[in-house]
């Protein structure tokens, strides 16, 4: 209870010490940054375990002042399910960059700018007030923005630029938003918006605000009309970076804001879902036709991230309990193996220099750990039986199925085969086959990189375990149920708020 | 007819990011759509005959602006510009790296 | 243009000089007495942090960059901005002691009077000294990219990394 | 009314000289015509805190953004798909204009809004807070969680310039010791 303002607090006063303190100690800022992601870590998991046994959600009065006045910090269950995911790859990220960011100059800004990002994504989670929502949400993405171009190179600041500039008008539409939104309501707290928008019934605002919405989170999630600025981000980030961005920014920031707002504040009708399976189907096909055709492992890995999000916005519009769990099933499995596929992406170009996958090849006796790694990875994500990826998109295809979309549960079989022909030439170019000369010395990479791929990669595999009710009852389920609920979000904040 | 002007205004700076080709047009662009958002955030605060939100010793409190979307307000013009800070120094290392400003011409990606 | 071209080197003329130096306090002042009043008049942090760090603006157009460069070095400015950042936060977190995070700790005094308002004045000083900081962390900006010209940047100052 | 349609009127004027004109000078220049005209606007409308913030943010953002004009503008090209992209940009925006009229309608009319949260901040603001100006009290009492992540926002910008204004971005092996300080 007491815990809960900790997830901003932390990162941001790390992200202070670090930039103000970090260049006395050479490690300082690796010790620092890599033991506050543990222990936030750690905060995620007693929270997940504290929230399920009192149900109702956790509300914190940041000042003291009562919720419609003062802005309040609410934990439900889906937000300490997307705290446990975004904390633990965070964990896992910042073990990896400690070798890997020694390739580049400024360290101390790169941790600075991670976990002011960090920072920012927590801010979104526990954000119980929709303008507060959008300053996380702003101070999350101009860390990203700046940590794409961390590099320097021409092609990494154009991809900046292009993402910036889309983002910003991302940015500038949900603040548009917003301030139609408060005209309308003339309050900002969540939980209150939602009890009065329903007391006025349908008005033209609220769709236009929605629409305005869909565009701004839109971006942010790269879901397909949207996608420019995601293919070139992620190649041009730091390997860290886009196993951050395409395992975790893009969840919180986008789809986290978008099924909270939509489904808890303005509640789902027919054809917002609709919308969202159209765009989530268009979304599974596009970017997996445009991975089949790359050459660079990134790249490749990028365009599958559209595909894969698009899995997960499909499951979100079939509106069904099952879905709704598939979906968030997928969203917890594509956050652990995209990121896993980065980080060996990442080791990849630490040991040879390249990522072009016609250059690789061989590289299985060379690195085996990364090997292995990987081939778990691509297995779960092209949904084989014993990973997790199956067991999601299984969910998702039988969602579909039982209510009646069979048209869109065939195309999401569709999309699986695409991603497994893709993965399969992934595989085939990078470990297998004759090793190319120039890579005669190729080394494996340091024990912390290759220790967070091994640990990543045993959730992998065990991911499927989720599905077992035990653990179930404590992950995802609570966490479906605070979206099946809807809109009795707010009376639940508010009789919590009585309570006292 | 007050919001419809402030919605052209916000539709003038829309044009220039999607159809100009200068990096600092579209930047004027932004900025111009900042300016759109912030007006209308205060425009919804204004009340007719009202006075500014800050009380005075002798006098009761009548009418006065809505003091929230001003607090809103506030925070997103301190927001606008960090966003154009960094999109200028992106700006003016892309015009180091490939000598001009042209977005047709600074195209080494292909998505 | 012209203009710029010529603080590049010395500064301009002695006119502007002597009128810079008189205006450069005036506003300095105009600036804290902003961010000290910002509970009680219109302005704050905010504002008035711009306005100091707008003041050297002036000094810099009119002396030159050398000036300005010898009188604050770049690292001062990383340390203000940190410092600020990290005052605000402190600020939040001694509300515990008022029983939340942010809570107005501090006794609030008569309404009207300077002492008031509990934590608001020192959360507006905060705030300026990171404004100040950003603002002349601008200036720098500027300042770096006075050589305008592609592949043609040496004043690179931006890290000493 | 008139005078805040007069102001706006101009501010839309300044932005349209602002991304037609040639001279990218001129078009900077311009910009800071109508930031000016939104700050008038803004004292108009009784909001002397976001007047002065907007000044002085005014003049920076002018500072920094001059200092990246170069002299020319592009020249105007209607190479590729210019009547095409031109007319779906048009047909877009028109869609925008409309929907977002729609919508204006169906929002409270000018100068009387709804205030229901705020009813509080303006009866009980000064009693509980004991700060005169409101605009302050919301900022740094009742949101002052806001105020934090703006101010994070901030500090996230400076750092990300510097970030990206570093001249040596990669190390090689046998410089890394003495970069690392």
């Amino acid at each position: 209870m007491k815990l809960i303002p900790l997830f901003v607090i932390l990162p941001l006063a790390a992200a202070f010490l670090i930039s103000l303190l970090g260049k006395q100690k050479r490690f300082f800022c690796d010790i620092a940054s890599a033991s506050i992601t543990f222990i936030l870590f750690v905060i995620s998991l007693a929270t997940i375990f504290n929230i399920n046994s009192q149900i109702l959600p956790m509300i914190y009065k940041v000042g003291g002042w009562l919720p419609p006045m003062g802005l309040p910090l609410v934990v439900d269950n889906l937000t300490a399910f997307m705290l446990l995911i975004v904390n633990f790859i965070a964990f896992i990220v910042s073990l990896y960059s400690i070798n890997y960011m020694e390739k580049f100059t400024a360290k101390l800004k790169f941790y600075t700018l991670f976990l002011l990002m960090l920072g920012g994504m927590n801010g979104v989670l526990i954000s119980g007030d929709i303008f507060n929502l959008y300053v996380f949400f702003e101070l999350a993405s101009i860390a990203s923005y700046a940590l794409v171009a961390y590099g320097n190179k021409a092609e990494e600041l154009e991809a900046a630029f292009k993402y910036m500039a889309m983002g910003a008008v991302g940015s500038l539409f949900i603040l548009l938003g917003i301030a139609f939104l408060y005209s309308n309501a003339s309050t900002l707290n969540m939980a209150d918006l939602s009890q009065v928008l329903s007391a006025q019934g349908t008005n033209k605002a609220v769709t236009f605000v929605g629409i305005l919405f869909i565009l701004g989170f839109g971006i942010k999630t790269a879901i397909v009309p949207f996608h420019a600025w995601l293919a070139d981000a992620y190649p041009a980030a730091p390997a860290p970076i886009s196993a951050m961005l395409a395992g975790v920014v893009t969840k919180s920031l986008g789809i986290y804001s978008i099924v909270r707002i939509f489904f808890n504040i303005f509640g789902v009708n027919p054809s917002f879902l609709n919308l969202l399976m159209f765009l989530g189907a268009l979304s599974i096909i596009v970017g997996g036709l445009l991975a089949l055709g790359q050459t660079d492992t990134k790249r490749m890995f990028a365009y599958s991230s559209i595909s894969q999000v698009g899995y997960i916005i499909l499951g979100l519009g079939i509106g069904t309990p099952l879905g709704i769990l598939g979906a968030l099933f997928h969203l917890f499995n594509h956050s652990m193996f995209k990121s896993l596929l980065f980080l060996n992406s990442g080791a990849i170009e630490y040991a040879t220099g390249t990522r072009n996958l016609e250059k690789l090849g061989g590289l299985r006796e060379k690195m085996p750990v990364t090997a292995n790694t990987s081939l778990i990875a691509s297995m779960a994500v092209s949904g084989i039986p014993p990973f997790n990826g199956f067991f999601s998109k299984l969910l998702i295809i039988f969602a579909c199925i039982k209510s009646n979309h069979i048209g869109y549960g065939i195309w999401a079989i569709v999309g699986s085969v695409l991603t497994i022909s893709y993965f399969m030439k992934f595989q085939k170019n990078a470990f297998f086959g004759p090793l190319p000369k120039e890579l005669k010395d190729a080394k494996e990479v340091p024990f912390l990189m290759q220790a967070s791929m091994i640990i990543l990669s045993i959730v992998c595999l065990l991911g499927g375990m989720v599905m077992l009710p035990k653990i179930s009852n404590y992950f995802t389920e609570p966490a479906k149920t605070v979206l099946v609920q809807g809109k009795d979000y707010s009376n639940l904040i508010f009789k919590v708020l009585n309570e006292k | 007819m007050t919001y419809f002007l402030c919605l052209v205004l916000f539709c003038v700076g829309l044009y220039a990011i999607v159809r100009k080709r200068n990096i600092i047009k579209i930047i004027i662009g932004i900025v111009i759509c900042e300016y759109a958002v912030n007006l209308f955030l205060v425009l919804f605060a204004y009340k007719i005959n009202g006075r500014s939100p800050l009380y005075s010793p002798d006098q009761e409190i009548t009418t006065m602006a809505d003091p929230l979307p001003q607090a809103l307000a506030l925070t997103s013009i301190v927001i606008g510009l960090a966003t154009t800070a960094l999109l200028v120094g992106m700006a003016i290392r892309l015009y180091e790296k490939y000598g001009t400003f042209d977005i047709t011409k600074i195209n080494h990606l292909k998505g | 243009m012209k203009v710029k071209s010529k603080s590049n080197d010395k500064g301009m003329s002695l006119i502007v000089k002597t009128i810079t130096r008189i205006l450069v306090g005036l506003i300095l002042i105009y600036g804290i007495y902003i961010i000290l009043y910002g509970h009680i008049s219109p302005g704050g942090g905010f504002a008035g942090g711009f306005i100091v760090a707008l003041s050297y603006i002036l000094f810099m157009l009119a002396f030159g960059k050398e000036e300005i460069l010898k009188r604050i070095p770049q690292k001062m400015i990383s340390i203000f901005e940190s410092l600020g950042a990290i005052m605000f936060l402190v600020i939040a977190l001694l509300g515990f002691t008022g029983g939340y995070f942010f809570s107005n700790w501090l006794p609030k005094g008569v309404p009207f009077k300077f002492l008031s308002a509990g934590t608001i004045p020192i959360s507006n000083i905060a705030l300026a000294l990171l404004e100040v900081s950003l603002g002349l962390f601008g200036i720098f900006l500027v300042l770096v990219l006075l050589k305008f010209a592609p592949k043609k940047i040496s004043q690179t100052d931006g890290e000493g990394e | 009314m008139i005078e805040v349609n007069l102001l706006l009127i101009f501010i839309i004027i300044g932005a349209l000289v602002a991304i037609n004109v040639k001279d990218l000078l001129s078009a900077v220049v311009a910009v800071g015509v109508s930031g000016l005209g939104l700050c008038i606007t803004f004292l108009t409308l009784k909001a002397p805190d976001l007047a002065i913030t907007q000044l002085v943010v005014e003049i920076l953002c002018l500072v920094i953004l001059i200092r990246a004009t170069t002299r020319e503008d592009l020249p105007f090209s209607r190479s590729g798909r210019w009547l095409f992209n031109t007319l779906a940009t048009f047909v877009f925006l028109a869609i925008f204009l409309y929907a977002g009229y729609q919508a204006l309608n169906s929002l409270p009319i000018f100068g009387n809004p709804t205030m229901r949260v705020s009813e509080f901040y303006l009866t009980e603001g000064r009693l509980k807070t004991h700060a005169v100006n409101l605009v302050s009290a919301i900022n740094l009492n009742f949101r002052a969680y806001d105020t934090l992540g703006e101010a994070t926002v901030l500090f996230a910008a400076a750092i990300g310039v510097m970030t990206i204004m570093r001249k040596k971005s990669r190390k090689k092996i046998e410089e890394r010791d003495e970069s690392e300080k």
